[in-house]
């Protein structure tokens, strides 16, 4: 009976428990309460992930309304998969946070910290369940709202400007959104996504539906930081606490390549997206930048984490490419990465919240020698790193070695060299570090600090575990990727 | 004509909406940024309400011996983001005040100055 | 007549924008947003949106002012003139315009019955909904709901904002009551206040449990509640106005707000219907309509009472 | 009969949003602005009656008891005439 309703629960459990965190007095209690939430959540999403595995798409009618009239939840295999990304990383960061917010975080904050890092995961896991149009944007404002307090909350002085740089951008990008909602609205009449594609048919050669679909495409850009909208994400990642950091390159970007995805397939379909609206070889264009350009900025950084935002930047870069073939190969291998990406660029964060835990700082030059202290963070970063550069037996190489092959079957050998160039800018910069850290000597008055802590260190290794898990075997990850770009594929060619 | 004199409307509102959006890429003032966003979004809950309009009609509230009615949905949609905005509003303005409390100064010019210096 | 009344109302509206655009002084610029609300408010009504109308009255005109001006006061209140020239953000503004209204013409005329928007699930919004959940206001139905998880949303988004500001500003008890002392003189604000707060307090009440039938409802009644308090602590001290509602118990009531919205959907839920199917609330499904639209239009005005107190608070009681 | 009515409370509205825009002291932007206020509250008063829904004067109502507390908050802040005092009135202050 309970299985019926996880759908409302994926996102009614955390988005209810935030107030509750929020009356806990004891900062220890408020994590505990988190923590079990998000394990509560990564259950049922993996749960959900059975059942559509099972039964195909879910639709499940809130209030009991008919699908037009009320707000329909609707899980395929594209959702399951980022529902299981979501929950995943939200499970695993969080028994980190236990000891890093304690240093990074004012005690009196760490109740509010948790409040709404439940109240981020809500509004993201909303983002991706919802089948409605508007609801969609209600959701994405939680999730933004909450993300702002999260980066606010970061150490220095920077954190705040990040946060109203990031409040600026995100709203602009939602009021975009929100323009175009209005005006897909006002020529099908409806907010169901399904709905509004069925409807569209008859009006999309008109010049309205091309605007609100330039709209909300850039609208979306903006929140998942494509290339040149990205200003706002090097920032936000750089001062944010690292607990956040790690959390928001997992999921928030992901989340917003899903929304466009479910644009570009499932509301406006293949015909008028990259047939009418050229939109695959603009974003082919903007990817390819943005893995040029951003993997040439990080090798300039001398904030480690600052390098890592603008390889994140580089990163989805690739998944945008993948998107932009609009084949069946090239959708699955953008979310192939988008999977991986997110394991490896939460497990390099963790690893330098490890770091700034210790030292109390990601500056190149405080971490000279740091290899021989902090073996196993150093180690982890390493691990990750390779991955990143997409070494064969690491994630990152099965999700090149798809995005290759889509490129190659389409003939656009060019990306093939681009994505090898672009790896080999990311070999650089983790060089950089791997040089710092494991050949250099430590200055005279560096302190001596330990190797961090096993809460911390654990949640790290799980994901690079995860990451060389996939290396070797990456058949179920392959396999759920294909099937869920078989289904947009197919909601897209009607 | 007709064209143009039934568009006009939007037209105008289209103007309403970029003047927000002008003052906020525009103006370094964090503070004036806040208000641009604000006017910003009001202008399209204009937009949202102008679809919502129907000729001749009345408020959607039932009533005996009434049988046109404007659109109620448009209007729900923003009401909630009425809500939305004023989150954001007071969010940005907090921000706003912490960020004067740490740099002295509410200029984006200035703010970039002072984290060069660094 | 309307239509006159209309293109004034937008008129008015494009000068007030212009001149924030170019007003240097920022307590000026709140003044003319604050207006810019108002005659908004009226062009809603205008166009026969009388609960946004309501809404962006109590919001704008009320609580947005005063907390711009609150931030004015606490930062500076000169714009310095811009450094570089603003060209491409003109640039921006003006591709971003021009394509809207590129866009505008392919669209139904302004207020054409035949439109797609109200043909569709509108219309039978209007005709149902009468029979389905028994509400004259329609709005208030499609509000709490057919689109009443939308509402639920929105909650919570207001209960983020006041987890925002208190992480960002928190607030002090206040030990001493300071400004009491400066206000003992001014008499005719006190009496004007002490007429008002009560005035306020019923008329809020009243919104709030009439929104079934005029405009109206939990979120206006909310705004309007919070703002008889801000009028009580803008007449007689912040301190005094916190010994009335503690900070405390306004954090309890922000977080109670969303979990009894919550708990209707889960109870609902736990009574065999879907999450938020109020019909299942009592056994006649009318009734059970009405009982779920009156518990989530009370948690609704709870949590956006208690926000409000809770951010303005934040604001008013951050020194230097 | 609600053409005239209309059209004055428009025209006075212009006025005072010239007065609004041109300043020159705040007093006259945050006198301008409560003027406003009570003229909107006479227009929504009028729509109502001219659309024969004259119910919804609850919204005038609203705007009655709301406007007085924007323009009660900012002459709270702006009081450069009272000096140091100023920064005690509100709590908060003028640096």
């Amino acid at each position: 009976m309970l299985s019926t309703h996880l759908p409302a629960l994926q996102v009614v459990l955390p988005l209810a428990s935030a107030p509750v965190c929020l009356l806990l007095r004891h900062p220890r209690h408020a994590w505990a309460c988190a923590l079990t939430i998000s394990w509560l959540v990564l259950a049922i999403a993996v749960m959900l992930v059975q059942q559509v595995a099972a039964t195909g798409t879910i639709s499940y009618a809130i209030g009991a309304w008919a699908t037009p009239w009320g707000i329909e939840y609707r899980i395929d295999m594209a959702g399951a998969l980022m529902i299981l990304v979501v929950a995943t990383i939200g499970a695993v960061v969080l028994p980190f946070a236990g000891r890093s917010i304690q240093q990074e975080i004012r005690k009196k904050h760490s109740g509010l910290f948790y409040t709404c890092f439940l109240l981020c995961l809500a509004g993201l896991l909303g983002i991706v369940v919802t089948g409605d149009a508007f609801n969609l944007f209600v959701f994405l404002e939680i999730s933004s709202l909450s993300s702002y307090v999260l980066i606010s909350l970061g150490c220095t002085r920077r954190a705040l400007t990040a946060a109203f740089q990031y409040l600026v951008m995100g709203t602009i990008g939602a009021t975009f959104i929100l323009i175009g909602v209005g005006l897909l609205y006002m020529l099908t009449g409806t907010l169901n996504m399904v709905d509004i594609s069925q409807r569209l048919t008859e009006v999309a050669d008109t010049r309205t539906i091309r605007v609100a679909f330039a709209f909300v495409t850039v609208g979306v850009s903006i929140k998942l930081a494509l290339f040149p909208l990205h200003l706002w994400l090097p920032n936000a990642y750089t001062f944010a606490p690292s607990v956040v950091s790690a959390f928001f390159a997992a999921t928030a970007t992901k989340v917003g390549i899903y929304v466009l995805l479910r644009l570009f397939f499932t509301v406006f379909g293949i015909g008028f997206s990259f047939v009418a609206m050229h939109v695959g070889e603009i974003m082919m264009l903007l990817a390819a930048a943005a893995m040029m350009v951003a993997s040439l900025v990080a090798i300039f950084q001398n904030n480690v984490k600052r390098m890592l935002a603008y390889s994140s930047v580089a990163q989805i870069g690739y998944i945008i490419l993948g998107i932009s073939l609009a084949s069946r190969d090239g959708v699955a291998a953008g979310m192939i990465h988008l999977f991986n990406h997110a394991l490896i660029k939460c497990a390099l964060f963790l690893s330098l919240g490890c770091i700034f835990l210790r030292l109390g700082s990601v500056e190149l030059q405080d971490m000279r020698g740091l290899a021989k202290r902090m073996p196993w963070t150093m180690a982890a970063f390493v691990a990750g790193g390779l991955s990143l550069i997409g070494l064969p037996l690491t994630s990152g190489f099965i999700s090149k070695w798809y995005l290759v092959g889509a490129a190659l079957t389409d003939g656009y050998w060019p990306l093939a060299v681009l994505i090898l160039l672009s790896s080999l800018l990311a070999l650089i910069y983790i060089w950089r570090v791997v040089e710092t850290a494991y050949f250099q000597v430590p200055g005279a008055g560096m302190p001596l600090v330990k190797e961090a802590p096993a809460s911390m260190l654990i949640p790290a290794w799980l994901l690079i575990g995860a990451n060389f898990y996939i290396g070797v075997d990456a058949s179920l990850v392959s396999g759920i990727a294909h099937q869920a770009a078989g289904i947009l594929i197919e909601q897209g060619v009607r | 004509m007709s064209e143009l004199l039934g568009h006009y409307n939007y037209w105008i509102v289209i103007v309403l909406m970029m003047t927000g959006f002008y003052i906020v890429i525009a103006r370094p003032n964090l503070i004036k940024k806040v208000i641009g966003l604000f006017i910003f979004q009001t202008s399209v809950f204009i937009f949202f309400i102008s679809i919502a309009k129907v000729e001749g009609g009345t408020a959607p509230i039932i009533e005996e011996g009434i049988s046109v009615y404007s659109n109620p949905l448009p209007h729900v949609l923003i009401l909630t983001a009425i809500v939305v905005g004023l989150a954001t509003t007071a969010l940005g303005l907090a921000l706003v005040v912490r960020i004067r409390e740490a740099y002295g100064t509410i200029n984006e010019d200035d703010i970039h100055v002072q984290d060069e210096e660094r | 007549m309307e239509n006159l009344i209309n293109d004034v109302l937008l008129g008015l509206l494009m000068i007030t924008g212009f001149a924030i655009v170019r007003m240097k002084s920022l307590l000026g610029v709140t003044m003319l947003t604050s207006i810019y609300s108002l005659l908004s408010a009226s062009l809603f009504v205008v166009l026969d949106a009388v609960d946004v109308a309501l809404t962006e009255a109590a919001i704008g005109a009320g609580i947005a002012t005063v907390l711009m001006v609150a931030t004015v006061a606490l930062t500076t209140d000169e714009e310095k003139v811009p450094r570089h020239t603003p060209l491409l953000p003109l640039l921006v503004v003006m591709a971003t315009g021009a394509a809207l209204i590129y866009g505008t013409l392919d669209m139904p005329h302004h207020g054409d019955p035949l439109a797609p928007a109200h043909r569709y699930v509108a219309d039978s919004y209007l005709h149902d909904s009468p029979v389905e959940i028994g509400v004259p206001n329609v709005v208030t139905s499609v509000l709490a709901s057919y689109r009443g998880y939308d509402t639920l949303g929105e909650v919570t988004v207001i209960f983020t904002a006041a987890a925002g500001v208190l992480a960002l500003l928190g607030y002090r008890t206040r030990g001493r009551n300071i400004e009491a002392a400066g206000i003992r003189k001014q008499v005719v604000l006190r009496v004007i206040a002490k007429l008002f707060f009560p005035l306020i307090l019923l008329f809020a009440l009243y919104v709030q449990f009439h929104g079934d039938y005029g405009p109206g409802g939990g979120f206006q009644a909310g705004v309007i509640f919070a703002t008889g308090f801000i009028l009580y602590a803008l007449a007689f001290g912040l301190g005094t106005a916190q010994r009335l509602i503690p900070s405390q118990l306004l954090r309890i009531l922000a977080a109670a707000g969303v979990l009894i919205y919550a708990a209707v959907g889960l109870e609902s839920m736990l009574l065999g219907g879907k999450f938020l199917e109020y019909r299942v609330l009592a056994d006649d499904p009318i009734a059970g309509q009405h009982l779920g639209i009156l518990l989530i239009e009370l948690g609704v005005g709870i949590t956006v009472a208690s926000v409000m107190l809770i951010i303005y608070y934040g604001f008013v009681s951050r020194r230097h | 009969m609600f053409i005239a009515v209309s059209s004055v409370i428009l025209i006075a509205i212009a006025v005072g949003l010239v007065r609004a825009i041109r300043g020159p002291s705040l007093y006259d932007r945050v006198l301008a602005a409560n003027m406003i206020g009570t003229l909107t509250v006479l227009m929504v008063a009028i729509l109502g009656f001219m659309t024969g829904r004259p119910e919804f004067l609850d919204i005038a109502l609203v705007y009655v008891l709301i406007s007085f507390v924007s323009t009660l908050a900012v002459l709270r802040v702006h009081n450069p005439g009272a000096g140091t005092t100023a920064s005690s009135v509100k709590g908060s202050g003028e640096q």
